[in-house]
């Protein structure tokens, strides 16, 4: 389908979460702070399911800072909710990152209007020097075929994505499930407190709605996460994106 | 008796890829500082002419001039690969503004995994990795004379803001100062 | 904009062999007496420098002054006598496991640029390069007779485990089939 294919192509274009994080904001032209990012946490779980086919390896990049923005969204939605002295270090470091990210991006745009313009050569090796045959102690049989043994054990194994990342992805399921267990507590005497009330242009339905569906999203993500695993005993990551829609809660 | 910048140029000539400072010291039997003074006169007197001197890390090499791109390119057989991506202008860029630079401060602060890029990099002598002396496991990238080539810049403090980032990744050491010395530039006042 | 004189000395520092002054002419789409001209400027320019100008049959090329040839002469005797290094020695390994072999290839085993270390063995006499029938720009290596010989075996296939190591390195390029593109740098100035 044409439109499924556009997603497709522009899920291509972002480099990681930052990446289209950064994009994100700037489309709204926001800045960037905590309410920005806020605001743009359902444009960002959304691109993530619509994304079928983006670049396995990246996905549990995708995640994590997906999890990242569910615990603002959580603090925002649920005042009440604790957030642990962690959790808030990774909503700063997140921020923190973004707005370095940006700053690269700038500065990359200086690289971008130099590289291959305006070329330095370096001089051509000379064609007349006349060889002379110079060998060095080293240059043995023995020692020549532990190089190649070594060069070739050390070639690149298909995308291998390190051990640290499987653990950050498992702490990040018990993270979500953590995370739904405190929405649902903080819910349960949030509705003591709203009870009856009508507050900052929300209903009580409303506020209602919104819970309830950002329950559900996080459901989502946790599935998410859930299907990535170890494939094998040498850590190749596995990621399958799970075909769910997202929640509609505007 | 050739002046002192003059035997260095030619030894640059001859050599055609980049010598250290202090080989040319050796060579020529002087003090490092007597060679860093010549160098300064070098560059000078390059101001006009076809020829510049590039400096990194301690080492020098001449270039033809930047301005004379278009030409030398037509007369070169080999043909210059320009394409670099997204990722290789992001990467090359952090590597640049941010080196010396570990593998995983590169993954952190783009936000994915840069094994693949960076080894794309390294192939194609646009970034080169040296031993981490901080930790034997890892290693530092850093922008090689062949990506200052490709710039047509002579050193890379030659790139707009570059003092102001540098500063910036200063104070944020000193404020964390456990990595102290690890981002200390040496330094290229050629 | 550089002076003639100039954009001449930027031509002749890359070539490192005479260029027909009528060749230069037509390059920087000038006159035959314009070039002569400019070149007499360059060599009045070049009278203290470490490089010269000479000119015989209608061509002219820059070499390093006679003044220092002494000092050239002890650079040489260094160059071919010094260790090769780990990055040396590895290269020669693959050379010597999978030539006839181009550059790109070499690079993309090692994972790093090979392009100043393939410089130092083709002086050294240990590789040598050839034409490759498959593309007009690249260079095929081989490793030399006299380096055979000083190993002792009179044939690559003599190597130790060379069929495994061949199966292996074709194992490799296979499963990156799909990556082809990706690593080629096409520009092969050895």
């Amino acid at each position: 389908m044409a439109v499924e294919e556009n997603y497709k192509v522009e899920l291509e274009v972002f480099q990681g979460p930052l990446d289209l994080l950064l994009h994100l904001i700037e489309k709204r032209k926001l800045h960037i702070c905590d309410v920005s990012l806020l605001r743009i946490t359902d444009d960002y779980i959304e691109y993530l399911n619509r994304a079928e086919q983006f670049s396995i390896k990246n996905s549990v990049d995708f995640v994590l800072t997906a999890s990242i923005l569910m615990l603002i969204k959580s603090k925002s939605l649920l005042p009440t909710l604790d957030l642990t002295l962690e959790e808030e270090q990774s909503i700063d470091d997140l921020e923190k990152r973004l707005k370095e990210y940006q700053e690269i991006k700038r500065l990359s745009g200086y690289v971008k209007e130099r590289f291959g313009k305006r070329v330095s050569f370096f001089r051509q090796p000379e064609k007349n020097v006349k060889p002379i045959f110079s060998p060095d102690k080293n240059i043995t049989i023995s020692f020549l075929n532990s190089l190649i043994n070594s060069i070739l054990n050390n070639l690149p194994k298909k995308i291998v994505t390190p051990k640290v990342i499987v653990e950050k992805v498992i702490s990040l399921e018990k993270m979500i499930e953590n995370l739904t267990d405190r929405v649902k507590e903080s819910l349960s005497t949030s509705f003591k407190k709203f009870s009856g009330l009508q507050n900052e242009g929300f209903t009580k339905k409303d506020k209602i709605n919104v819970v309830v569906s950002f329950l559900a999203m996080l459901e989502l993500v946790k599935q998410g996460s859930i299907a990535v695993k170890q494939s094998c005993q040498f850590g190749d990551i596995e990621m399958e994106n799970q075909n769910v829609d997202v929640p509609d809660y505007k | 008796m050739l002046s002192l910048d003059s035997q260095i140029e030619a030894i640059l000539f001859l050599k055609s890829e980049p010598v250290a400072k202090k080989e040319i010291a050796k060579i020529l039997d002087k003090e490092l500082e007597e060679v860093e003074d010549a160098l300064f006169v070098l560059k000078g007197k390059f101001e006009t002419r076809g020829i510049v001197l590039l400096s990194k890390d301690g080492k020098v090499a001449l270039a033809t001039s930047p301005e004379m791109s278009e030409v030398i390119d037509g007369i070169r057989k080999a043909e210059l690969s320009r394409d670099l991506g997204k990722a290789g202008l992001e990467t090359l860029s952090i590597i640049l503004y941010k080196s010396p630079i570990t593998r995983s401060e590169i993954d952190y602060l783009r936000g994915v995994n840069s094994n693949f890029i960076l080894r794309n990099l390294l192939i194609r002598g646009l970034v080169e990795k040296v031993n981490n002396p901080k930790d034997q496991r890892s290693y530092l990238y850093k922008p090689t004379f062949e990506l200052l080539s490709f710039l047509g810049i002579s050193k890379v403090k030659d790139l707009p803001e570059y003092g102001k980032i540098q500063k910036e990744v200063e104070d944020f050491n000193l404020s964390n100062s456990s990595d102290e010395g690890l981002f200390n530039d040496s330094s290229d006042e050629v």
